[in-house]
């Protein structure tokens, strides 16, 4: 991702910033080369030329859709460096808004994954039952997208009962979809045919090639940095990590999916147990220097394993911060997916892993046996595969079994 | 939390220094030449997710931070391994063979730093335009931007 | 996970129904530029600034992260300064209405942000 | 005025088609865009469509600070686009740089590189914003602006 790659996400699913050379053998896909860059704006950079307190606006815009993640993480790291203690309360607060995330991030990945596959349907739907969460947001935060609700040492906004009432309902109101979407997406042909068998990552390849998030728990890989190394207040949470052994698209759907019924579960239980009253910020202002330190920093964003590592040197500036993306870490993955595949699974395959820098916008497809260069763009990408796939389902579905 | 002992009796001599933070992370300062034995001793004891690689100009020598975890259930650990490279020739090792997930970030640190990684193929830009200089590396202290206005 | 299952041959069963209970449902549209919709409370919209209480101590200006607020000089405040407010350059993180000591700068709930020219949404003092 | 500028302006009104291209933006204000689309705003109602390519589109929507790598894309995406075009800016910094100002890797703002119709601000800007950018921008070719 994204981020440098961290960067960026891209539109996670019109047109993305982000560029794969394929090389085909007929219609099998025999290698890979990702381009990115394109959304590289030198963050790093930028952010040794700003005040520890500028940096929690600019990290977050590291990624619009895992904003709260990025903030959230950085200002964990801060916390380190600057030694400060954190209310109680305003860890509860920064859970509640990292678990809404999660929420509408799995929507809005579930509706790119199901127009990847041509099935629009699902994508409207899912899109609408995503704005109950935006509005809650938009109560707790101020803004949609961009919530800027982490400070170093704490929150910025208290939460009042009636904004804890309605997440209650949000979270309720999710959880019951999500079971209406585990069903649909398990009895559906259409989905069935595109995403089951596809994009196949072992347990033991997720493993060595370091895969990241829900995309190395649809491996069978039990690794979740909420649960393994626990931050925040989730060491006290009670909740299940999810895995599917089934190492292909259908199961990073179906992770997801159940990720959202756990994380209903989570905010309903933040909800009950947030202290009643109580300080929400630790006494740090813009002006405060920090003692010379270094941290490292990670937490688990809706795309896996998001990592910070910074470095001050006693002034108002940091002297070095490093962000690695999720995305970032899964694209080696991607590599290794798509090999053996054909070409019409390319876009549920990297849509797959979530990319934060998402879609492709333009495809090279090389056959090394005539050297022939074909250029698509995203567009001509998926209504090739729809049509490929509606020519080829008869023998493709024997031959999957 | 992994202990300061039980760490040094595994690594015995290869690792100059083995300190903890406050926060209990063990932060491990290696020579440059003994880093590849040291990280497949640990890559051996079960640190098998490299999270990045993370590069630092100090304004003398460039630190290579290499940033692991082993999981094991709730009791995971993360310790950092630290290395220094020269700032005017700057070469580390690959670890490519021990981690194949290495091969993005070596691009990046190459990429924004100019650490040339022995052993990697293919080693090339990972984000900025393949047109830019070849001693452009905007991670460096020398390298100054502004951002007033 | 069980694949298929009870009703995986019929063929939009399961679908049919979600779509055939929408159908009961009234529209989730809104109906947007005719009517206008309700922002929540603290929503953070476009700055409002009110010189008679400003001191012109320039705190403001130092937090900005985008450098969007500059200090040019000013009889109305008393450190004959005053912040001019581009907000072109505003990502209304809200750094400036926290750290005011008089509480002269605050958010409005306008989010009508949609200009043909940049220097419309500018605020001088 | 012609006859065919009359028909043009008319045939605008109603259809709007977009083509919207990231160079270097976080994703957020994409999210919004595609919001415009889907059930709760459904910008369809007015015509406008998001294409997928800039051939077929009138509008082209930029979002982000353009990064150096996009630099050729979007220019050539724009060269594309048949006459008349128009060019929307959504988001802060793609219409001044915003908090990516003084990096080593982008341009700044859009209009150094494109004349630009209209302006978005915000970080993201909400949907509701969007779509009264391109209600400005339909008034404005009403009026006969280009």
């Amino acid at each position: 991702m994204s981020v440098k790659i961290p960067i960026g996400p891209i539109h996670p699913m019109l047109k993305e910033p982000i560029n794969f050379t394929f090389y085909v053998e007929g219609e099998t896909i025999v290698d890979a080369e990702p381009n990115i860059g394109f959304v590289h704006r030198g963050i790093e950079k930028l952010a040794e030329n700003k005040t520890w307190f500028q940096n929690l606006y600019l990290l977050e815009k590291v990624c619009g859709i895992c904003s709260s993640s990025h903030q959230g993480c950085y200002a964990q790291g801060a916390e380190k460096v600057f030694e400060a203690e954190v209310p109680e309360k305003a860890l509860y607060i920064r859970t509640l808004m990292w678990e809404l995330e999660r929420l509408h991030s799995h929507l809005l990945w579930l509706g790119v994954i199901m127009h990847e596959i041509g099935f629009d349907t699902l994508f409207m739907y899912t899109w609408r039952d995503r704005e109950a969460v935006m509005d809650l947001v938009e109560m707790i935060s101020g803004r949609r997208v961009g919530y800027s609700i982490n400070t170093i040492g704490g929150v910025r906004r208290d939460i009042d009962y009636q904004t804890l009432s309605k997440a209650l309902d949000v979270a309720s109101f999710i959880a019951t979809r999500a079971e209406v979407y585990e069903k649909i997406v398990l009895r559906e042909r259409t989905i069935l045919d595109r995403t089951d068998g596809v994009g196949i990552l072992s347990k033991a390849d997720a493993i060595r090639l370091n895969t990241v998030g829900p995309t190395a728990r649809a491996s069978g890989v039990k690794r979740d940095i909420r649960y393994n190394l626990p931050y925040a207040i989730y060491d006290e949470t009670p909740f299940d990590i999810v895995i599917d052994d089934g190492c292909d698209v259908l199961s990073r759907i179906i992770v997801r999916i159940r990720e959202m019924i756990i994380s209903s579960e989570i905010i309903k239980w933040i909800v009950f147990n947030m202290p009643k009253n109580g300080p929400i910020a630790a006494k740090i202002t813009h002006f405060t220097k920090p003692p010379e330190n270094e941290a490292a920093s990670r937490v688990e964003a809706p795309r896996g394993e998001l990592f910070y590592y910074l470095k001050s040197n006693g002034s108002l500036k940091p002297e070095r911060i490093k962000i690695r993306t999720p995305t970032l870490a899964n694209i080696v993955s991607v590599i290794h997916m798509v090999k053996g595949h054909y070409i019409a699974d390319i876009p549920p395959i990297v849509a797959g892993i979530d990319p934060c820098i998402s879609c492709m916008d333009r495809v090279a497809i090389i056959d090394v046996r005539n050297e022939k260069k074909q250029l698509f763009n995203h567009d001509q990408l998926l209504r090739y595969s729809i049509k490929w796939y509606r020519k080829n389902y008869r023998w493709l579905r024997e031959e999957r079994g | 939390m992994v202990s300061i002992d039980e760490l040094k009796a595994s690594l015995g001599d290869l690792a100059k220094e083995i300190k903890t933070d406050k926060s209990g992370k063990a932060w491990v300062f290696v020579e440059l030449d003994k880093l590849k034995k040291l990280l497949s001793l640990l890559r051996i004891d079960g640190y098998d997710h490299l999270s990045t690689i993370t590069g630092y100009d100090d304004g003398e020598k460039i630190q290579l931070m290499y940033h692991l975890i082993k999981f094991n259930d709730k009791g995971s650990n993360d310790i950092n391994v630290v290395t220094f490279t020269d700032r005017e020739n700057s070469v580390a090792p690959s670890i490519l063979d021990l981690y194949p997930s290495a091969l993005v970030y070596e691009r990046e640190v190459f990429d924004l730093l100019g650490v040339r990684f022995e052993g990697h193929k293919g080693l090339k830009r990972l984000l900025l335009p393949e047109d830019v200089p070849e001693d452009f590396h905007p991670l460096r202290k020398d390298f100054k931007i502004n951002v007033e206005g | 996970m069980v694949k298929g299952g009870e009703g995986i041959d019929m063929p939009w069963g399961t679908l049919l129904k979600e779509a055939l209970k929408n159908l009961m449902k009234k529209p989730v549209t809104i109906n947007y530029p005719i009517v206008d919709i309700k922002v929540p409370e603290g929503y953070r919209g476009l700055l409002d600034f009110n010189i008679s209480k400003c001191l012109g101590c320039g705190t403001c200006a130092r937090v900005c992260p985008t450098n969007a607020i500059t200090m040019i000089p000013s009889d109305k405040t008393r450190l004959k300064k005053a912040p001019r407010f581009e907000l072109a350059k505003c990502v209304f993180c809200g750094s400036c209405v926290e750290v005011c000591p008089t509480k002269a700068i605050s958010f409005t709930k306008n989010y009508h942000t949609a200009v043909l020219k940049k220097e419309e949404l500018t605020i001088n003092p | 005025m012609g006859v065919i500028s009359k028909i043009k302006r008319w045939a605008f009104k109603r259809s709007l088609w977009v083509f919207h291209m990231n160079t270097g933006s976080c994703n957020g204000c994409d999210i919004e865009i595609l919001d415009v689309l889907t059930p709760r705003y459904d910008a369809e109602r007015f015509g406008i469509k998001l294409v997928g390519s800039p051939r077929h589109a009138d509008v082209l929507m930029v979002t982000g600070p353009i990064t150096k790598k996009s630099l050729e894309r979007v220019k050539r995406v724009y060269e594309q686009m048949p006459e008349p075009k128009y060019v929307v800016v959504v988001g802060t910094c793609g219409s001044t740089g915003g908090l990516f100002q003084g990096s080593y890797n982008t341009l700044g703002s859009v209009d150094k590189l494109l004349p630009v119709d209209a302006y978005v601000i915000g970080c993201p800007a909400k949907p509701e914003a969007i779509v009264d950018a391109v209600a400005k921008l339909i008034e404005k070719i009403e009026k006969g602006g280009k």
